[in-house]
């Protein structure tokens, strides 16, 4: 607590650490209640419609891979243990444990993105059941769609959403790694401290909170109607 | 010696105006009292853009079979008359730039919790309003400020989607300003400053500011999701898929709604400091006055499907919405209530702002009452998508937050700029702008009465006689505004010196000396009393 | 007195009246709050008008029982209105059982009308006085309204859905009709006209139209030209369900749910096949081969066949 | 200074109960619970977001405002999705128009 009065480290502002640590706090919670209502346009869609359309989003759902959305959440919660770990690195003033977990974190979620777009999305695309872009549903797919006697109409709604929700999952990931790199740099040149490590900590936040987002949309795009 | 410019008395403290110099000084602030001038220009300058469309409107209008435009061009004034008015005028004017100037000085603090954060408000909402402006001038929008489905999405020849990104680009804006506002609120109150005794300006801000960050996003990703659809022409709104456009009204409403009271509410704090201070007396019934802003803005997400009526949403839905609607109500008749009892035993004088506080307390009266006929079922049928609904809210948003803002203006002008404004100018623009408003909106509540339809480019000759009454009307209403861009910028320049509290009035912004110092206060107050001090007891 | 426009739009319809005594209420209730805020306002700021620059008033004395008071009359009020408003719309929300079916199709930017019978109007509406009338009705693009001030009713009218609205007509003439969501360019050259006649001189009208064949026959027509008869035809039960009698009833679907087979129902069994109880899913879209105009005569035609139990449709 | 550190067996703790979770939640979709198939999966979910908001968000040791706000994303999202869906659960209610009682034969 001693030098926290001393200049650089609080904002002209401010009167003390512990109040700019409060505000820094404070802000970044209101941010993610946005951000819940953000996504919370897209879940009402998503709920209705699936009210609306079970067949529909059930054959939808069984269009994609469980093991990549199962694969997606470990590799979620592995990352939000590391960006944990970094913050108490950052706490208690460890800066090569920091860098450590900060590189792990960003490692994770990049592979994260990559598999995403290049194994999922990618297959998805040769198996035509990318809406809009190349939406013509064959073979085995289309032969699930019949036995669940979908309308082609509701499981292109359903994809639709998938994409949707996935992509604007991806990106607040994109937006994550990219903070993530800039902490790292700073981290790596000694910026943060036991005094001074609200940025880390309010990534930390956004990091988790991103991740949590995506433990609703697992089972919610993936497990819909079981798979037995 | 002896010309006219130097009869001009100078500031002579350092200020936040005069502390330093260049347009770098400007752009690259972070001081929340220049960002507040930033803001200023760039909203006045948005309400001329708004105010020209709509003079052009009303042009049109005087002939039934339109005097001046094509439909096609009609229908692309009142989208842009509507979307500039409420998102780059009104729901920015009193928070951003009020707001912004006195929300630190009102509480005591150097400036807000994130003054960097303020400034890229600013810029996100520059770029949103560039990205906006552009769609107007490369053909413009004909879709309506709400954006329906799937005339958006699918039928609509404009600009839809630059349009759509520019207000979803201005929605960030709001966000960080209302997330900026709470933490500021919160965290940064000087000592002894409880919240009951923070000004009720606080306290109303508070409230709007909540609804900024609860509803903007939702109006963010439906927006998203409507350019999605309109680029690939698939999407979850589109009927032949399934889906249902109601779906997108829902989504709309459930911001657009409360998006209404984020224009009135921080107004109707300009309407408490206002009436206190030219009354010189508390406000009365204080904590009714702050609570009915909180319960405003949370009942305020409760009601919007009572824009939704005769859409085909179910009745059952419409009757919970309609006992909503009306709940809304209760608290701004509170407000109203204790506004007028204030006055009962004050010391009331007419200067300028005041004449707009109670221009504000009666107009704001017409048009929420009016808003009763539109709650009730059965009646909001037959006025649904008439001009009843335009005079309704153009009663509240003109008539009210409008006038709400340029009082506030006025009011804070002194401790903006330094300078007095002519008082004379000021009055006769405020009763110009009064009767050129009823004259304006008075009638079209008859014509939706009648029957007339809004967003109607020609329309029966039966309509005639009243359409030229508002015409005429919406020309002495523009005279009432011009006259204070006028006076006002002039006596930034060459008006009395104000000294630090001009009109005798409580509160921490009338401590300091106008223009403020950057740092806003020399040592950081102690707050001992409760807001609006006057009489001699307490 | 006269202004150059009239203060009230026609009444020429059951409703009309009921419902402009609850408009006249909430205008009183308007005006008397009005004028008391207003005239309050006067009052106390001329009578406690600022006397001297340094004057100082009494401190603001807080009221308890003013403010409960100024809470619960409004909310009284509005309580009032509230049920007197539902009332009146729930009353009204349900066509009378002796209604008349029209079919309203939008479309940018006109209004197609059939009736039954088989005529066809654009723009315009021809019933009888004193008649209920029901429309049922559905848009080709956007969403449209189909409003008509003097009868006070107004409803959107929404692509894939249809929704309804009903009146019954007390004077004859004309009266205006009005597309009342904005719809894009031609909005608001999208009016027309209701024209209200007496019985005998609608039954003439009809007959002097009669050259067309009803919406049943045009159905049928459209039944066999598109082929439904290979599965729906008779002797084909095992293949799909029978159609015969199927408009009013309940339908069991293969998910367990069961609806009413109403108009709503119909059209998504034909444009958006689902899962009806113990048949293979194998009737094909038919969303993009038949207009929305198609499909109630369709409707009309599904509608017009007996059921096995003697029972009959709707239309008969 | 402010924040609150915990220890590093907590993280782990509250790291394998998420993986656990996450290979339960994947393996009751693999059983036919009928409708409780989507309730499981979601209120394992909730289970498993809340430990991310407890823990590895520190949410349970900052202050009142903090949950306040947390309280308010959760509420407005329940607002948003009840309203919504309750207009489009109950269209279904409106009594079909008397006209078609008259003629309705008995369910097939
Ligand atoms: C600042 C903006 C603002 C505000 C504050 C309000 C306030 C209210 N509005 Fe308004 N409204 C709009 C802006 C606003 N509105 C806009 C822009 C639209 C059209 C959108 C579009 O379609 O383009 C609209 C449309 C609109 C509709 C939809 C109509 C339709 O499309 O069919 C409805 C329906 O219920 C409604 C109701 C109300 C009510 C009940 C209030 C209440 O909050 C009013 C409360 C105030 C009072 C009641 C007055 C003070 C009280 C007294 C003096 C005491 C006496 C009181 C009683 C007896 C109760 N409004
Ligand atoms: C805050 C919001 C706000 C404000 C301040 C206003 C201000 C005004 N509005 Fe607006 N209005 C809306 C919000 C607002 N409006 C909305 C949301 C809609 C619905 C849009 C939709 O349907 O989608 C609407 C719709 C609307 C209509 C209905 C259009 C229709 O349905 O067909 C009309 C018609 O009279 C109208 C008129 C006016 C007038 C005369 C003013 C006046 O108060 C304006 C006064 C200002 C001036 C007149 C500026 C003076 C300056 C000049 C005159 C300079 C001129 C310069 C040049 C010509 C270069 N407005
Ligand atoms: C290839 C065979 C086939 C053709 C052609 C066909 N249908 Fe069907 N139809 C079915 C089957 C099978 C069902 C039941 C399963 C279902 O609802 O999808 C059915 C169901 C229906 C139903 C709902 C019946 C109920 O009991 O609820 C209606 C209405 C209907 N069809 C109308 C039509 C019309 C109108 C056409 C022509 C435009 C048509 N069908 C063409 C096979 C067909
Ligand atoms: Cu059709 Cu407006
Ligand atoms: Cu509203």
């Amino acid at each position: 607590m001693s030098g926290a009065h001393s200049g650089a480290l609080v904002a002209h502002q401010f009167d003390d650490a512990e109040q700019q640590h409060a505000s820094a706090s404070l802000g970044m919670w209101i941010f993610l209640a946005t951000e819940v209502l953000f996504f919370g346009g897209l879940f009402c869609g998503y709920t209705l419609y699936r009210g609306l359309y079970p067949a529909g989003f059930e054959a939808g759902s069984h269009l994609l891979k469980v093991q990549y959305g199962a694969a997606y959440t470990v590799m979620l919660i592995c990352s939000s243990l590391t960006m944990a770990l970094g913050v108490r690195s950052a706490q208690l003033g460890k800066r090569k444990a920091l860098v450590t977990f900060l590189v792990l974190t960003i490692l994770l979620g990049a592979a994260f993105v990559f598999i995403k777009l290049r194994f999922e999305w990618y297959g998805d695309y040769l198996e035509h059941i990318v809406p809009a872009i190349h939406w013509a549903p064959q073979g085995k797919a289309l032969a699930e769609i019949t036995r669940l006697g979908a309308s082609l109409n509701h499981v292109e709604l359903f994809m639709f959403f998938y994409f949707v929700m996935t992509g604007v999952h991806a990106l607040h990931m994109i937006i994550g790694v990219g903070v993530m790199t800039w902490l790292l740099i700073l981290a790596w040149r000694g910026r943060f401290s036991p005094d001074r490590y609200n940025q880390v900590e309010m990534a930390g936040l956004y990091w988790h909170f991103v991740d949590i987002v995506w433990i609703f949309l697992f089972p919610l795009l993936y497990l819909i109607g079981g798979r037995y | 010696m002896g010309t006219a410019a130097l009869e001009v008395p100078s500031i002579s403290h350092v200020n936040y105006l005069n502390a330093s110099y260049g347009w770098r000084s400007w752009l690259f602030t972070v001081d929340h009292k220049r960002i507040a001038w930033l803001y200023l220009v760039a909203i006045t300058f948005f309400f001329f853009v708004g105010g020209a469309a709509a003079t052009l409107m009303r042009l049109n209008l005087i002939e039934p079979q339109g005097a001046l435009v094509e439909p096609a061009t009609y229908n692309k004034l009142f989208t842009v008359h509507g979307l500039i008015m409420v998102f780059f005028f009104l729901a920015p004017a009193v928070p951003a730039v009020l707001g912004n100037f006195l929300i630190p000085l009102m509480i005591g603090a150097r400036d807000v919790a994130f003054p960097r954060l303020n400034l890229l408000s600013w810029y996100i909402f520059m770029l949103a309003g560039s990205v906006f402006l552009y769609s107007v001038i490369s053909g413009g929008v004909d879709t309506g400020w709400t954006f329906y489905t799937p005339l958006s999405t699918t039928y609509a020849n404009g600009n839809v989607m630059s349009a759509a990104t520019g207000i979803f680009i201005s929605g960030f804006s709001s966000i960080l300003t209302g997330l900026n506002f709470i933490v500021t609120i919160h965290k940064m109150r000087a000592p002894g400053l409880t919240w009951f005794r923070l000004p009720l300006f606080i306290w109303s801000m508070y409230a709007a500011s909540v609804i900024f960050v609860l509803a903007m996003p939702v109006i963010a990703i439906t927006l998203a999701l409507l350019v999605l659809e309109r680029f690939f022409h698939v999407g979850i709104f589109d009927p032949a898929l399934g889906g249902d456009p109601i779906l997108f009204q829902h989504l709309f409403w459930f911001f657009g709604h409360p998006e209404v009271y984020i224009l009135i509410l921080p107004s109707m704090g300009v309407i408490s400091e206002l009436v206190a201070a030219f009354s010189r007396k508390r406000v009365f019934g204080y904590s009714f006055v702050a609570f009915s802003s909180v319960a405003i803005a949370v009942i305020s997400f409760l009601v919007w499907g009572h824009h939704m009526f005769v859409s085909g949403q179910s009745i059952y839905a419409g009757l919970v919405f309609s006992a909503l609607s009306f709940a809304v109500a209760i608290p701004s008749a509170v407000k109203v209530f204790n506004w007028t009892a204030t006055l009962h035993q004050g010391s009331v004088s007419f200067d300028a702002p005041m004449l707009y506080a109670l221009g504000f307390i009666g107009l704001f009266t017409m048009g929420g009452l009016t808003g009763l006929f539109l709650a009730s079922l059965a009646t909001d049928i037959h006025v649904h998508d008439t001009y009843f609904i335009v005079a309704h809210f153009h009663y509240i948003m003109v008539g009210g937050a409008v006038m709400g803002y340029m009082g506030g203006l006025h009011y804070w002008w002194p401790k903006m700029t330094g300078r007095l404004y002519p008082e004379g100018w000021a009055r006769l623009s405020a009763a110009i702008i009064f009767v050129g408003f009823n004259l304006t909106f008075g009638p079209q509540f008859i014509l939706g009465y009648l029957g007339m339809p809004r967003r109607y480019a020609v329309y029966p000759a039966e309509f005639q006689v009243l359409n030229v009454m508002s015409s005429a009307g919406a020309s002495i209403l523009a005279v009432g505004y011009l006259i204070p861009l006028i006076y006002l910028l002039w006596s930034a320049r060459y008006g009395p010196l104000a000294g630090p509290n001009p009109w005798g009035a409580k509160g921490l912004e009338w401590t300091t000396p106008s223009p403020p110092p950057t740092e806003n206060f020399e040592e950081v107050p102690i707050v001992t009393e409760e807001a609006y001090a006057y009489a001699k007891e307490t | 007195m006269y202004f150059g426009f009239p203060f009230r739009p026609q009444q020429a319809s059951t409703v009309s009246v009921a419902w402009d005594h609850l408009f006249y209420f909430l205008t009183a209730v308007a005006i008397f709050f009005s004028v008391l805020i207003f005239v309050a306002i006067f009052y106390l700021a001329i009578k406690y008008r600022r006397r001297s620059a340094d004057e100082l008033p009494p401190p603001t004395r807080e009221n308890l029982p003013l403010e409960i008071t100024w809470t619960i009359v409004p909310l009284a009020l509005t309580v009032v209105m509230f049920v007197w408003a539902s009332s009146l719309f729930i009353r009204d929300s349900r066509p009378p059982a002796a209604s008349t079916e029209i079919f309203v199709v939008g479309k940018q930017w006109m209004w197609k009308i059939q009736h039954p019978e088989g005529p066809r109007e654009i723009n315009e509406l021809h019933v009888p006085v004193n008649q209920p009338i029901e429309l049922t009705m559905t848009s080709e693009d956007v969403i449209h309204d189909f409003g008509v001030p003097a009868f006070r009713i107004k409803k959107d009218v929404i692509p894939g859905q249809y929704t309804t609205e009903w009146f019954e007509a007390t004077k004859t003439g004309r009266f205006h009709l009005f597309c009342d969501q904005y719809c894009g360019m031609g909005h608001s050259s999208m009016i027309g006209w209701i024209i209200v006649m007496p019985p005998d001189a609608y039954e003439r009208w009809l007959d002097s139209q009669m050259k067309v064949e009803p919406m049943s026959a045009a159905g049928s027509r459209l039944f066999s030209q598109l082929g439904c008869g290979t599965c729906h035809g008779p002797g084909q039960v095992a293949k799909a369900p029978s159609l015969a009698g199927l408009a009013g009833a309940t339908v069991k679907l293969q998910n367990g749910q069961t609806v009413v087979a109403d108009d709503a129902y119909l059209r998504g069994a034909i444009l958006t096949p689902r899962q009806v109880a113990g048949f293979p899913a194998v009737m094909p879209t038919f969303q993009g081969q038949v207009s929305e105009d198609e499909v109630l005569q369709l409707i009309a035609y599904i509608k017009s066949l007996e059921s096995p139990q003697g029972s009959k449709g709707k239309f008969q | 200074m402010v924040g609150h550190v915990l220890s590093k067996k907590l993280y782990v703790t509250v790291f394998a109960l998420l993986i656990a979770l996450t290979a339960l939640t994947t393996g009751v979709a693999y059983i036919d619970l009928g409708a409780y198939n989507t309730v499981a999966a979601l209120a394992i979910a909730v289970v498993k977001a809340s430990l991310v908001v407890l823990f590895f968000m520190h949410l349970k040791y900052t202050p009142g405002m903090t949950r306040i706000a947390l309280a308010a994303a959760v509420g407005w999202l329940v607002i948003l999705l009840a309203l919504t869906l309750a207009d489009f659960h109950t269209r279904s209610w409106t009594p079909v128009p008397q006209s078609w009682q008259a003629s309705t034969a008995p369910a097939r």
